[in-house]
């Protein structure tokens, strides 16, 4: 479904990607690995060409979308939840949820079209925000936060979503279930990339695995693979 | 050699078209003398003041230090003439002024080098006070910008009106809206209004005079608010509004006829006043240099030359008084639309003999 | 409770707290005690009013009603910047850096404030040995003197999160706040952050909030639970732990 | 002072004030929406009483011209939006401030050079002239009616549009992170040139309605320009709620302003010394209104909701 | 070329540029009479910088304390006062002393509100000028005689003007720098950054802003007071808000926080505008697209165009 193969990327003149390569099976669940500043959050800028890539290529469905702007990705149909999640602060939580709503498309590929994310759905996944859902996006808590991100990604029904460290600062409660929640949309069929430090929860849901290493794939395997090595832990992982 | 003259005038702002006219007017004097003044090869240096004292100081400064200018004439508006004033006496340089006339620069302050080739400024505004005293009005409404210059003209007008003054209506410089003062004037119900509201102020408040339904009902005597500068965008709106000056369109004298058709005839439009005094500045230049045979160093000569106004302006009968203003007519004048649907202002009836200003007996100058 | 708590006065005494926005009651009664060297942890749910205690705590936001005292001193009505004067310290939950400012001169500048006076208008503050120094050992003490000259803005996430820790400790305070200092670090990095803040344990007491089990009883020697405003359990990690009503709101089959 | 003569300040109060709101609003929405200091706005304004000048005189018709320059401002906005705008957004306001005075001085003077410094002239359509007996003893100029009209029908319209439309949303998401925006599936770069090209209509409609009554010249958009600001400032940036609020309180003090302020200084000084101290504080009058309000309220009357 | 480079090389240049002015031009009256125009705008541009590059304070009323420090001048002139340390103090202490309860009440304002707080003030000073009738009300006031120090006349020749107002520009540039170096500069310029994070840090933030608002204001009230003696004449127009914006442009144009990109901008837009004006009447026609390109390349403005390089 997304493939990069050989993405290199950076900051102005400060490389930081080196030749990435990764692929997302329709309704499959990768994590991307690794420690802080390894490029995980940089890749996926990448994607939603949010920052241009210096080389490589990357398609989606089928289809290249390296170069293309980044609402003509998002509209291909990947839904992001970005790191530090930038809800927008002067419009309400019910107005974050629904100004960049789309409804699913019919599934392509002869698929049946999958059901629709509406506000009552997610309110019903995230009942704090049903409760908040007059306050302005700046006015919640950190963790409130965070879940408007995700119902605002969720929000523009997508066939992939990205999840760059969708549960940082999420008490333990809500982190579970937003874990029984990606465990659900990857059953309903949807692609699923995910970014997180918690390895063990991860490890739960994803098929396969990747782990960075200074803008280098350094590993990657499926999950099987990734639990019998604890080595990797230790190489990549921990300091 | 050559005679080189700065001309500073208006030119951007919400005022240039003041300051055009009477740059235009200056040059066609100087084209219809093939390029000469007084004989002499003229080259004319044309400045913006952009209606900013200290760049006017600036540029003014530049025309003698830089271009070494002979003469510099022009400045449309006082505050502005009044910063130049100083600087060019110092350097000795002759100011021909082509249509402010500050009473600084009539009165004590006045200077061997200043000339005006126009008016004082509180004369345009007594021809209207003058008249409304001759008419027998009883209660008027005064009306003008919160500024020097509006305040002089409301004195300038009740220096021969004696009649009640319902209303002294100060209203804010570059004000848009009028409609408060509109209302203000029909609860007053006057027998007249007198008002001084130069540039864009004029043009709101006579089309909303009109639209307020007072232009039909309350003559309205202004100064320097409808003229040939304000009529284009005003148009039917000041039909028959009343302004007071020392000079018309359709004054009737050869020299003036001529003006005025070449005048149209070169630029497509009909000149306003500037235009007229501008041209006079010229043709003051143009006798004065003659007279001296282009020996412009000796300044006394110079001066004497220039005072004898030796020249047909087109005003008719001119000459300088003490204080190097002008002595001359001056009219009660009336908008009215030519045969050719041009407005335009003509002359209704002759106000002030040749009559000079007040301030002439306070300066030192004989 | 700790023995240390008993023997000094508390360095931090939070008396009724309350907190209203519109309707919504954040902080509801909260009363609280933070005593020397501890490491106190503050934990609840997402919204429960952390991040706006620590706001009334800092000053930023002025509480309804109840009473704020640090050291024994009563700074209810007090000016934030007054109360950093009185020793407390606080880093924020998403990070505030001057990003155009290396990492020295962002620690520097928090050193400064309690360096006498700044209106000092003469010596170029950059040549200043002293707050250096003392800068410098505050980075050092955070792991990062290795990037004192790299601008704040383009450090890595977990780098920022360093130096908002150095930020907070150079003052030497008696009480640091901190809101979730652990968000967005990694594994290694969390550990990393875990010594630094017990090797600071013994310097300052610490009010910790923070949503990483792991790190909370790791280090916590007590730890109160905020939901909905009110404070409905505090007490050592292992009660908190078995506690069954803070098990249902907040920590579920964690820890 | 009658209470017709107060009925009708009010009224020209409230006439004044809908004019500014016209002109504010396009400036709130662009500046306070978008978050981008649009000095242009001004010009816009001038260039839709131009565009209404010139269309009205040739095709003799105001209707057809007052479309014809709207179309002409929407134009421009785009263009213009396209051409500098964009690529200044998420910069430091005061590259946005340098731009747009540049274009501020480009516009003027390409305008003085195109229809001379000479103000314009445009007659009020036959239909809307004259004047209405509101009340015996109360005549007011139906055009001015017409006016206020035409105000509360975009003020309406506009309320509805941002705070109701998800065209509305998105434009206020985009102000605060149009990267997100765009990361979530909307054309970011249309919607913004949409909205400036809108803003610049609106300006361009103000700037039309005003021709007939005010003096149309190069510059005129200026002083306008600063008076819309006040209003966005005092009924706090982005909303257009607090731009109708502020644009009337506006309109009406400086309307009553003028008219009694002299009157009222009586009271306190003797009358040569109020004449004088009246009309001086009567100019500065709303000035001091908004340093009032931003003193107390230091985000203006109704804060927008930032973050 | 380096940062540190540029720092030092630039100022330097552009101080041996107005050096040499008078003797490049053979003492052309006329050149160092532009000159003496730029110093004086650029002194007044400096204060701006200090705030607005550094403290990111927009002040959209700087000319009204650049006003001020004229009318102290003019009107003490006319009162027969002409010692220049006494009516260049006035000037100083007249912009100093206005600044103080404006930047008190505006600095409970932020970002655009704060720009518009203080046009506000600006404009209630340009209204209470145009209605000093005693001093010439809108058309202004022209000074008696020129200021006089110790028996000599300072600002009586063009060429010693130059160098006294010089003196002025390389003192106020060079107090600056220093000032911005300093712990002082440290607090102002990490409050234009992030305020809360000051304020956290333990700094009353507001105590710091008034302080360099009125240190601004004093700077412009020097300029204004030059200015006057320049011009030898007063109006209100120095007090309008346009000039307030020119101050701005200058600033922006020439790149906010490096105090030598006040004197840049300062110097481009009075030699520009006098430039273009030889060639054309509709010379905005060419300047306002060049504000644009200046606008597009970046903020960093003409200091950078000239150093070529990263900051
Ligand atoms: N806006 C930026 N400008 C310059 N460099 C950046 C920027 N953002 C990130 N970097 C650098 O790029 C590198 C990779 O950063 P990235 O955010 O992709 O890391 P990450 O793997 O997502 O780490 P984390 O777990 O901390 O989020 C880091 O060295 C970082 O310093
Ligand atoms: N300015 C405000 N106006 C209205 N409601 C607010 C405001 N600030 C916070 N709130 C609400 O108050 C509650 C407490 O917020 P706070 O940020 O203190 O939570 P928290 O405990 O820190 O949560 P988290 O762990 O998610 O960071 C939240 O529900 C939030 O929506
Ligand atoms: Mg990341
Ligand atoms: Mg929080």
């Amino acid at each position: 479904m997304l493939e990069l193969s050989d993405v290199a990327a950076g900051y102005g003149g400060n490389q930081v990607l080196f030749g990435v390569s990764l692929r997302v099976g329709a309704g499959e669940a990768v994590a991307l690995m690794g420690r802080n500043g390894m490029g995980k959050s940089t890749t996926v800028k990448t994607v939603m060409g949010l920052l241009p890539a210096s080389g490589g290529a990357i398609s989606f469905a089928g289809r290249p979308i390296l170069g293309l702007p980044p609402y003509r990705i998002a509209n291909a149909g990947i839904g992001l939840v970005p790191e530090g999640r930038r809800v927008f602060p002067t419009l309400s939580v019910r107005e974050n949820l629904i100004a960049t709503a789309r409804a699913a498309e019919a599934g392509r590929d002869g698929q049946p079209k999958a059901p629709d994310w509406t506000l009552a759905a997610i309110y019903e996944l995230l009942p704090r925000l049903a409760e908040r859902q007059r306050h302005l996006g700046s006015q919640l808590s950190g963790g409130e936060q965070q879940m408007l991100a995700i119902g605002r990604a969720l929000m523009t029904n997508p066939r992939l979503v990205i999840l760059d460290e969708a549960t940082e600062g999420l008490a333990p409660l809500i982190r579970a279930e937003i874990w029984a929640c990606l465990e659900r949309l990857k059953q309903a069929g949807l692609a699923i990339l995910v970014i997180d430090k918690h390895a063990d929860a991860l490890a739960r849901i994803a098929d396969r695995h990747v782990i960075l290493e200074k803008g280098r794939v350094a590993w990657s395997g499926d999950t099987n693979a990734f639990r019998a090595d604890p080595g990797l832990k230790d190489r990549f992982l921990h300091v | 050699d050559e005679l080189k003259i700065g001309l500073i005038s208006t030119l951007s702002g919400p005022s240039a078209a003041l300051g055009q006219h009477l740059r235009d007017g200056f040059l066609l004097a100087v084209k219809q003398r093939g390029g000469k003044l007084g004989g002499e090869a003229a080259e004319v240096i044309v400045v913006d003041d952009e209606l900013k004292p200290d760049v006017a100081v600036t540029k003014a400064k530049a025309l003698v230090d830089r271009d070494k200018v002979d003469f510099v004439v022009g400045v449309v508006f006082s505050n502005v003439m009044n910063a130049v004033a100083k600087p060019l006496a110092e350097s000795k340089t002759f100011l021909i002024s082509a249509n402010a006339g500050p009473s600084t620069l009539a009165g004590e302050g006045c200077s061997p080098y200043v000339f005006s080739a126009s008016y004082q400024n509180d004369q345009n505004h007594e021809v209207l006070g003058k008249y409304a005293q001759d008419k027998g009005y009883k209660k008027v409404v005064l009306m003008a910008p919160n500024y020097q210059a509006g305040k002089d003209s409301l004195a300038g007008f009740k220096r021969h009106y004696k009649g009640e003054v319902a209303e002294e209506i100060y209203t804010q410089l570059g004000q848009l809206d009028f409609s408060a003062e509109l209302a203000r004037i029909a609860a007053a119900e006057p027998d007249a209004v007198f008002t001084f509201m130069p540039g864009g102020m004029g043009v709101n408040l006579v089309k909303q005079y009109r639209q307020a339904g007072l232009a039909d009902t309350v003559p309205f005597l202004s100064a320097f608010t409808v003229d040939e500068t304000t009529l284009p965008a005003t148009q039917g709106a000041a039909l028959g509004l009343y302004s007071g000056a020392a000079w018309a369109p359709n004054l009737d004298t050869p020299e003036n006829k001529a003006f005025v058709a070449a005048f149209e005839k070169e630029y497509g439009y009909v000149p306003a006043l500037y235009a007229a005094q501008a041209y006079d500045a010229a043709l003051m230049i143009d006798a004065a240099v003659k007279g001296l045979g282009g020996k412009l160093d000796d300044k006394e000569a110079v001066r004497a030359a220039l005072k004898k106004a030796d020249f047909k302006s087109v005003r008719g009968a001119f000459s300088f008084n003490t204080n190097q203003f002008p002595i001359q007519d001056f009219y009660l004048v009336k908008v009215a639309k030519r045969p050719d649907g041009k407005f335009e202002t003509e002359i209704a009836e002759t106000v002030f003999k040749q009559y000079g200003d007040v301030y002439a007996a306070k300066c030192p100058m004989k | 409770m700790s023995l240390a708590s008993c023997a000094a006065p508390p360095v931090l005494q939070l008396q009724g707290l309350v907190k209203h926005y519109g309707r919504l009651r954040v902080s509801d009664d909260v009363w609280l005690d933070v005593a020397p060297g501890e490491i106190h942890a503050l934990i609840g749910p997402n919204g429960a009013g952390k991040t706006t205690l620590i706001g009334q705590i800092a000053g930023e936001i002025l509480s309804d009603s109840g009473r704020i005292l640090l050291g024994g001193v009563d700074v209810t009505g007090e000016r934030p910047h007054r109360r950093v004067h009185r020793g407390l310290a606080r880093s924020f939950q998403i990070t505030r850096l001057i990003g155009g400012f290396s990492a020295l001169e962002n620690v520097a500048l928090c050193a400064q404030a309690l360096d006498g006076s700044s209106f000092r208008f003469l010596a170029p503050v950059r040549r200043d040995a002293g707050l250096n120094a003392t800068a410098i050992a505050a980075l050092v003490e955070t792991g990062l003197a290795e990037r004192a000259d790299i601008p704040a803005g383009r450090l890595s996430h977990g780098e920022k999160r360093q130096l908002e820790l150095a930020m907070a400790l150079v003052a030497s305070p008696k009480l640091m706040v901190l809101d979730e200092p652990m968000a967005g670090l990694g594994k290694a990095e969390t550990q990393a952050m875990i010594a630094v803040l017990r090797r600071l344990a013994g310097q300052a007491a610490i009010l910790l909030v923070e949503h990483d089990m792991h790190a909370v009883f790791a280090l916590a020697d007590r730890i109160s639970v905020l939901v909905e405003g009110r404070i409905i359990a505090s007490g050592p990690p292992d009660a908190i732990r078995a506690d069954t009503a803070v098990r249902a709101a907040y920590l579920g089959e964690e820890a | 002072m009658s209470t017709t003569l107060l009925l009708i300040q009010t009224l020209n109060g409230l006439q004044l004030g809908v004019l500014l709101f016209l002109i504010a609003a396009g400036l709130t929405l662009v500046f306070g929406v978008m978050d981008f200091i649009n000095l242009a706005h001004g010009v816009q304004y001038m260039l839709g009483a131009y565009f209404l000048a010139a269309f009205a005189a040739a095709t003799g018709s105001f209707a057809l011209g007052l479309v014809l320059a709207l179309g002409a401002a929407l134009l421009c906005g785009v263009v213009l939006e396209r051409l500098v705008l964009r690529h200044l957004y998420g910069r430091d306001h005061l590259d946005q401030v340098l731009a747009t005075f540049g274009i501020i001085l480009f516009l003027n003077e390409a305008v003085r050079a195109l229809w001379g410094s000479a103000p314009l002239h445009v007659d009020i359509p036959e239909a809307m002239s004259g004047a209405v007996r509101l009340m015996p003893g109360l005549l007011y100029p139906f055009y001015r009616l017409v006016l206020i009209g035409a105000g509360l029908g975009v003020a309406l319209l506009l309320y509805v549009l941002v705070a109701h439309t998800r065209i509305g949303m998105r434009v206020r998401a985009g102000a605060s992170d149009a990267a997100m925006v765009s990361a979530l599936g909307v054309n970011v770069g249309r919607l913004f040139t949409l909205v400036f090209g809108f803003g610049a209509m609106l300006a361009g409609f103000a700037g039309a309605l005003a021709a007939p009554i005010l003096s149309v010249e190069p510059g005129m958009g200026d002083n306008i320009l600063i008076l819309a600001f006040v209003v966005v400032v005092i009924g706090g940036i982005g909303s257009v709620r607090g731009a109708f609020v502020a644009a009337l309180l506006v309109g009406l003090v400086d309307t009553l302003g003028r008219s009694f302020s002299t009157s009222l200084m009586r009271l306190a000084m003797d009358s040569s010394a109020a004449a004088q101290a009246g009309p001086a504080l009567a100019s500065m009058l709303v000035y001091v209104l908004m340093a009032l309000v931003l003193a107390v309220r230091p985000r203006g009357l109704f804060p927008a909701r930032a973050g | 070329m380096s940062a540190s480079a540029r720092h030092s090389l630039l100022p330097l240049l552009i101080g041996a540029g107005f050096v040499l002015v008078p003797l490049i031009t053979g003492g052309d009256v006329y050149a160092v009479n532009l000159a003496i125009r730029i110093m004086c705008l650029a002194i007044a541009a400096i204060g701006l910088d200090l705030i607005l590059g550094y403290g990111r304070l927009v002040s959209f009323g700087h000319a009204a304390f650049f006003g001020a420090g004229a009318y102290a001048v003019g009107i003490l002139s006319t009162h027969g006062f002409t010692s220049a340390p006494l009516l260049i103090g006035a000037a100083i202490l007249a912009g100093a002393a206005l600044a103080l309860p404006i930047g008190a009440v505006s600095l409970r304002t932020r970002g655009v509100y704060f720009i518009m707080i203080t046009l506000a003030f600006g404009q209630m000073l340009f209204f209470t000028a145009t209605s000093l009738s005693a001093y010439g009300g809108d058309d202004g006031l022209s000074l008696p005689a020129r200021a006089t120090f110790l028996g000599t006349d300072p600002f009586g020749s063009p060429l010693s003007f130059h160098y006294v107002v010089l003196a002025l520009l390389a003192l106020v540039y060079l107090g600056g720098r220093v000032l911005v170096a300093s712990r002082f500069g440290r607090v102002l310029r990490a409050g234009g950054e992030d305020e809360r994070r000051v304020i956290a840090a333990g700094f009353p933030i507001t105590a710091y802003r008034l302080v360099a608002f009125v240190i601004a204001g004093g700077i412009a009230g020097l300029a204004g007071g030059l200015y006057a003696e320049f011009t030898e004449f007063v109006s209100p127009a120095y007090l309008s808000w346009q000039r307030s914006g020119e101050f701005i442009v200058m600033v922006v144009l020439g790149g906010t926080g490096s105090l030598h990109g006040a004197v840049l901008g300062a110097a481009g837009v009075v030699l520009l505008e006098e430039w273009l004006a030889e060639f054309t009447e509709h010379w905005r026609l060419i300047f306002g697209p060049l504000l644009v390109l200046a606008a597009l390349a970046g903020r960093d403005g003409l200091a950078r165009l000239l150093g070529r390089g990263k900051p």
